[in-house]
């Protein structure tokens, strides 16, 4: 007992925290999570270097410094505390850069990296807040402000560093008939940054799917309804509509179904949701490539559905546990 | 010309016709009173009068289930003035003010380390929240986010009442977990801050400006019976309300009997220990 | 009922680190110069003072009789005198009485009521009383009065009787050490109670993590008829509803209580309290509890009377090498944590736990990104994210239709979130809010 | 099935016209919607967005009376209007139609549902000046003679899918402000002027739908 016992040391009661239970929390951060999605990135940052060489390099880092100040400078100038080390600056700078194209102009990368991170995300209170992924509107309002600059794409040209200047057309503005599913596999084809290698995005996907950063349904639906209806397409007229493989690997759609739509932020929270999200993100992406006026939906997809994420999320809700089943004998 | 006007006419005759039958049809009872005595009334929507809103406390004084005094924010010509409009008897009432009864703001208290939630309903329920006081001011604000008028100052985790700006509407005492906010007449300007039923040492032991119970305000106060006394704890008695020179007579030890308006002001220090 | 129990939706693995005291056998604790047993042990009203001070007391003897039917007496853990009734911090934080016994060192018995050896030929209503004259109470954590939930309401009928020791939170042993050490008695004690229910059986409920208290169950379980499951090892499995799904595949609706469904838990530590009542007229004063955690020089499991303080436990577990972030009453998932050294052993006491310095930084809540991982893991499938958003904002209203007095309080969803958010703390307010909003309308 | 088939000519005619409804309605809902493109209607828009409730309560009204207001003024246009020359009264006949239709709607809405016509407020009358309304009205006088808009029913077809389009954004857009309304905003930003940017990120959403039809 403690007379027999004085030695033994107890715990000083006036620095025990009180706090609500649980006491224990699991090891995932937002930092950790942000910078896995970084490193998921990886393969296609490093096969954009490959196709489009010093160009590459700095459209990314422009991108990625611009979304960083931008982030920060707003939140000197709000007061707020500084948010950048989490991560998603970052995370947003890059996506960023991988959907403008190689000779992108440094002002225009500036532009997008303020446009995303301050338009996108810190009026509407930063991170979590944002009701529509920061990089689309970014994009989108380069798309609809610069059209000329963001639909001219330089030809990749493996192996030099650095770019020959002369341009290329996405597949998707191309006739159909030809195919390209090698050079699209590989990225040897004209584009934005992230747009041109399948196998890169595709081995970031798995990475986010392995780490269980992204509900598989999302990138399942989204890739399946615009296979289903490009197919279709191509099926009935194949004169005028690509093949539905063209479709897949061509323009954002990977990057888009595994990295954008995605997006913890602006996506559903359910399974159900995820899948309605996929399916209207492969609906309106397939509408716009088929008939609409711009070669590429991928991003105004994304964003329509953003907008409809709060009602999906609303409507999807499951039952609770004790829903399911009528009370015994009682009304 | 002519054309013009008979097929306007006829038109609009048609509509007048058509609109006409379905307002009889779905006809709906208004009473014109209602929306006269929320005109007088404040706006504020403060829900003093425990009615939702002044809308509805609008409705309960038209149909006389209120009466209009019983809207602590408005002053006595509003009233006056709405029961003139209805033609009903206005009687005068005190005015009251709220008091936070605890003067242990952080330099004074001893606080355990807490880790949540920073709101005083939710602290509360963690472990009795941060203080080391069962019965203090936790200081999280949440009588101050109550307060439509912004009469309560959050300072050094305490909560301080601007009494001239509060006009009474009770929201603050609502909101106070640890009930320890009550309604004390506006004229009365002397009160004890501490609302610990625990004894003196008790206490002391987290707290240097708890009353202690040493009686001296009490002695002080000599016959008039400005003071009650209960358990371990004194209060202003105020039925009788002491005036401002007592806090000097009794000297209190742990300045826990304070004038309202210098407690305002911060002009108190706790007793050091 | 199946072999093969389902498996609930949602539900965490948190780290169990129950190899800290899961080896060491219960030790009785020694005798103390005093107790502090706190008056209100039980969840519903509060038992009535028989005693005043001075008085002598002896081992078992009556301290206060049940305050009602949803209350339960109380009994002196040892023979002495009544100090005082004073008051110590209770386990939520706030001060609460209790009655101080300076023990005479005799430690002399005075049972407050006959031994029935012959149980199976007893009425079930005089058995059921017993289990209410012990003052037995939910041992598991929540402290409910036995006798109550042994008494379904006319109407309602009760076809099964689970016993839980699916003990799932992390750090806890206290039930695996008593369903490995007292098997015969978990299956008596669940035999008995299956006989004031008038049934023919219940079903142990265990998880798969401990294989030697499954195995034992099981050979003392054909002595006394009873049946074994063992259930997957996921972080709410021990929670009532939860268990009840597992083992029957019903859902208990919100609001409503197990014997809406027809069953009846009990933990596996109240169904041993009731073998002592029944069998050898013990009434409900003392308990096994962990005292476990990092800091502590030698973790293990006690066999403590009521009214112990905390101090007391952690002196017996030899101290501590470090400073603990937090002292806890309970698991790390559920449990209550402690400014105060001076809390004591009670009745639903089935663990002190202190937790490193390390294992539990000082969090900031950082706003919600929707991952989605809390709406994965919530075992009542309700959108945690999207009710403490809704909290946060004081739109209780809303928090309402979005279900949150469905929420258990279990913490999967807190534990989970990568943003550190207090979701459970949340929770609770929300719930506080909605039922004195409903006490108001009446 | 044999009948339908009979007739090559006429089932072709039924197929053009089939297209012709679908032009319209993916047109007036998506394309050109009236609130995210043509910038119509943004009053009620701004207005009553706060809440999820009275946008759909909105909505309601606002289909009802966008659609019997097209379908009145259509006939009037087409069988009085017209023929008798007095095409100068448009304007004014078709606010007074919408006039009219609204005070029904008011009427009927305050008897039916209180606390939606509450909430509603001043929004409910002023769809009487909503440029929506008799921007659609209109717009379906002005259309071309031989245009599927000139006769009665594919008027009333027309409004009613500017309607549908302008419930979808409007409901699109609550749903959002909803959101908005947990959120942490900086103070500068809060309330109209992030409604406000969120319109116009909504409206970018929708410009990828142009050329669709």
């Amino acid at each position: 007992m403690s007379e027999e016992t004085p030695s033994i040391r107890l715990p000083d009661p006036t620095r025990l925290v009180v706090s609500n239970s649980p006491h224990m929390r699991d090891k995932p951060t937002i930092k950790r999570i942000m910078f896995t999605v970084v490193a998921a990135m990886a393969p296609a940052c490093v096969a954009a270097v490959l196709f489009f060489g010093v160009a590459a390099v700095q459209t990314l880092l422009l991108c990625v410094l611009s979304c960083v100040f931008a982030e920060e400078g707003w939140n000197k100038l709000v007061k707020r505390s500084s948010t950048w080390k989490d991560g998603s600056a970052i995370l947003s700078g890059i996506l960023l850069g991988m959907n403008l194209n190689a000779g992108t102009p440094w002002w225009v990368c500036l532009l997008g990296g303020a446009l995303a991170m301050i338009l996108g995300k810190q009026l509407y209170g930063g991170l979590g807040y944002n009701p529509f992924n920061p990089v689309l509107v970014a994009r989108v309002g380069l798309l609809i402000g610069f059209p000329g600059i963001m639909t001219t794409w330089d030809k990749p040209a493996m192996g030099v560093m650095a770019v020959d200047g002369v341009t290329a057309a996405t597949p998707l503005g191309l006739a159909p008939g030809e195919t390209f599913v090698k050079d699209m596999l590989l990225g040897n084809v004209g584009g934005c940054l992230g747009e041109t290698s399948a196998i890169a995005l595709l081995i970031g996907g798995a990475i986010l799917l392995w780490f269980k950063l992204i509900k598989w349904e999302v990138p399942l639906a989204f890739i399946g309804t615009v296979f289903v209806i490009t197919g279709v397409a191509h099926l009935v007229n194949p004169e005028a509509f690509h093949s539905p493989f063209v479709h897949i690997l061509t323009g954002g759609l990977l990057l888009g179904a595994f990295f954008m739509a995605t997006d913890m932020v602006t996506s559903p929270m359910t399974r159900k949701g995820c899948w309605i999200f996929g399916f209207g993100c492969g609906l309106i992406t397939s509408l716009i490539r088929l008939w609409g006026a711009y070669p590429e939906g991928v991003s105004f997809a994304i964003l329509f559905m953003n907008a409809l994420t709060p009602l999906i999320d609303r409507g999807t809700t499951s039952k609770p546990f004790g829903f399911a089943t009528p009370v015994k004998g009682e009304a | 010309m002519i054309t013009a006007i008979i097929a306007v006419g006829i038109l609009g005759a048609v509509l007048g016709v058509v609109i006409g039958f379905v307002a009889k049809a779905f006809a709906v009872e208004v009473d014109e009173r209602i929306e006269q005595v929320e005109e007088l009334l404040p706006g504020a929507n403060c829900g003093g009068c425990g009615y939702a809103g002044c809308a509805d406390f609008a409705k309960g004084v038209v149909a006389q289930r209120a009466t209009p005094d019983q809207c602590p924010v408005c002053s006595s010509e509003d009233v006056v003035a709405i029961a003139d409009y209805l033609g009903i008897s206005a009687e005068e009432k005190e005015k009251m003010v709220a008091l936070v009864r605890c003067s242990g703001d952080i330099p004074n208290t001893v606080r355990s380390l807490y880790n949540g939630v920073r709101d005083c309903r939710s602290a509360v329920l963690v472990a009795g929240g941060a203080k080391g006081c069962d019965y203090g001011c936790l200081g999280f604000g949440s009588c101050a986010e109550a307060c439509p008028f912004g009469a309560i100052e959050m300072r050094d985790g305490l909560a301080i009442v601007h009494k001239e700006l509060c006009v009474g509407c009770e929201n603050c005492v609502a909101a106070c977990p640890k009930d320890l906010i009550l309604m004390v007449p506006a004229a009365a300007t002397t009160h004890v801050y501490c609302n610990s039923p625990e004894k003196g040492a008790a206490k002391r032991a987290v707290c240097k400006t708890a009353c202690i119970a040493c009686r001296k305000c009490v002695k002080a106060s000599g016959e008039e019976d400005h003071m009650e006394i209960d358990g371990f704890l004194i209060r202003s008695n105020y039925e009788n309300p002491p005036a401002a020179e007592l806090v000097e007579a009794a000297a209190c030890p742990t300045t826990a009997l304070r004038v309202d308006t210098e407690h305002a002001k911060g002009a108190y220090q706790g007793a050091s220990k | 009922m199946s072999d093969k129990p389902r498996k609930f939706k949602g539900g965490v693995h948190p780290n169990d680190s129950k190899a800290l005291s899961a080896h060491k056998a219960i030790e009785a604790a020694p005798l103390l110069e005093s107790y502090k047993v706190i008056m209100h042990q039980n969840i519903g009203a509060p038992p009535e003072l028989v005693v005043k001070k001075g008085d002598a007391v002896k081992k078992g003897s009556l301290l206060a009789k049940a305050g009602g039917f949803v209350s339960v007496p109380l009994h002196s853990p040892t023979s002495g005198v009544v100090k005082a009734i004073d008051k110590v911090p209770g386990p939520t934080g706030i001060s609460v009485p209790c009655i101080e016994i300076t023990a005479d060192g005799e430690d002399e018995w005075e049972s407050p009521f006959e031994p029935i050896a012959d149980w199976k030929n007893t009425d079930p209503a005089e058995l059921k009383q017993r289990v209410w004259d012990a003052g037995v109470v939910g041992m598991g954590g929540a402290g409910f009065p036995a006798h109550v939930k042994l008494s379904p309401p006319e109407g309602k009928t009760i076809d099964t009787l689970i016993l839980n020791g699916a003990e799932c939170e992390p750090y806890l042993t206290a039930d695996h050490r008593l369903m490995l050490e007292r098997a015969d008695d978990v299956a008596l004690g669940c035999a008995i109670i299956a006989r004031i229910l008038g049934l023919e059986t219940g079903v142990i409920g265990v998880e798969n993590n401990k294989p030697d208290a499954i195995a034992a169950l099981r050979d003392a379980a054909v002595k006394h008829g009873v049946t074994v499951q063992a259930l997957p090892v996921n972080y709410p499995q021990g929670a009532e509803k939860q268990l009840i799904y597992a083992i029957t595949g019903r859902e208990v609706p919100v609001g409503k209580l197990p014997m809406d469904v027809g069953c009846v838990v009990q933990n596996v530590a109240s169904a041993t309290a009731i073998v002592d009542a029944v069998v050898k007229g013990v009434p409900s004063i003392e308990r096994v509890t962990t005292v476990t955690g990092k800091p502590l020089v030698d973790p293990g499991n006690w066999l403590f009377r009521i009214g112990t303080p905390i101090s007391t436990a952690l002196e017996l577990a030899g101290g501590i090498t470090e400073q603990p972030a937090k002292l806890l009453l309970g698991g790390p998932m559920m449990g209550i944590a402690q400014s105060s050294l001076n809390v004591t052993v009670m009745k639903n006491t089935s663990g002190v736990l202190l937790i490193a310095q390390d294992e539990v930084s000082q969090y900031t809540s950082e706003p919600c990104i929707r991952c989605g991982r809390c709406v994965e893991c919530c075992p009542m499938s309700i959108l945690p994210a999207t009710i403490s958003q809704a909290v946060e904002n004081k739109r209780f209203d809303w928090a309402e239709k979005l279900n949150v007095m469905a929420c258990i309080e279990c913490g999967s969803c807190s534990y989970s979130c990568p943003s550190h958010r207090p979701l459970n703390q949340h929770f609770k307010r929300a719930k506080v809010e909605i039922q004195a909003g409903l006490r108001k309308k009446g | 099935m044999a009948v339908l088939f009979a007739n090559q000519e006429r089932n072709k005619g039924y197929f053009i016209m089939l297209s012709e409804f679908l032009v319209i309605t993916i047109g007036a809902i998506l394309v050109n919607n009236f609130v995210l493109s043509k910038f119509l209607g943004i009053c009620p828009f701004l207005g009553v967005s706060k809440k999820l409730d009275t946008a759909l309560g909105m909505s309601g009204a606002v289909i009802f009376v966008m659609t019997l207001a097209s379908l009145v003024s259509s006939l009037i246009n087409q069988f009085l209007l017209v023929p008798m020359g007095l095409r100068y009264l448009q304007t004014l006949v078709f606010i007074v139609v919408i006039a009219s239709l609204v005070q029904l709607v008011e009427i009927i809405l305050q008897k039916l549902s209180a606390k939606l016509y509450d909430s509603l407020g001043i929004f409910l009358p002023l769809i009487t000046t909503n440029c929506a309304v008799l921007g659609c009205v209109v717009l379906n006088a002005k259309s071309a003679p031989d245009s599927i808009q000139a006769t009665w029913y594919g008027a009333t077809i027309y409004g009613f899918c500017s309607a549908l389009g302008f419930a979808l954004a409007l409901i699109l857009f609550s749903s959002l402000r909803e959101k908005l309304d947990l959120a942490d905003v900086p103070k500068a930003f809060e309330g109209t002027a992030i409604s406000l940017v969120t319109a116009g990120i909504l409206a970018m959403a929708f410009l990828g739908f142009s050329g669709l039809v």
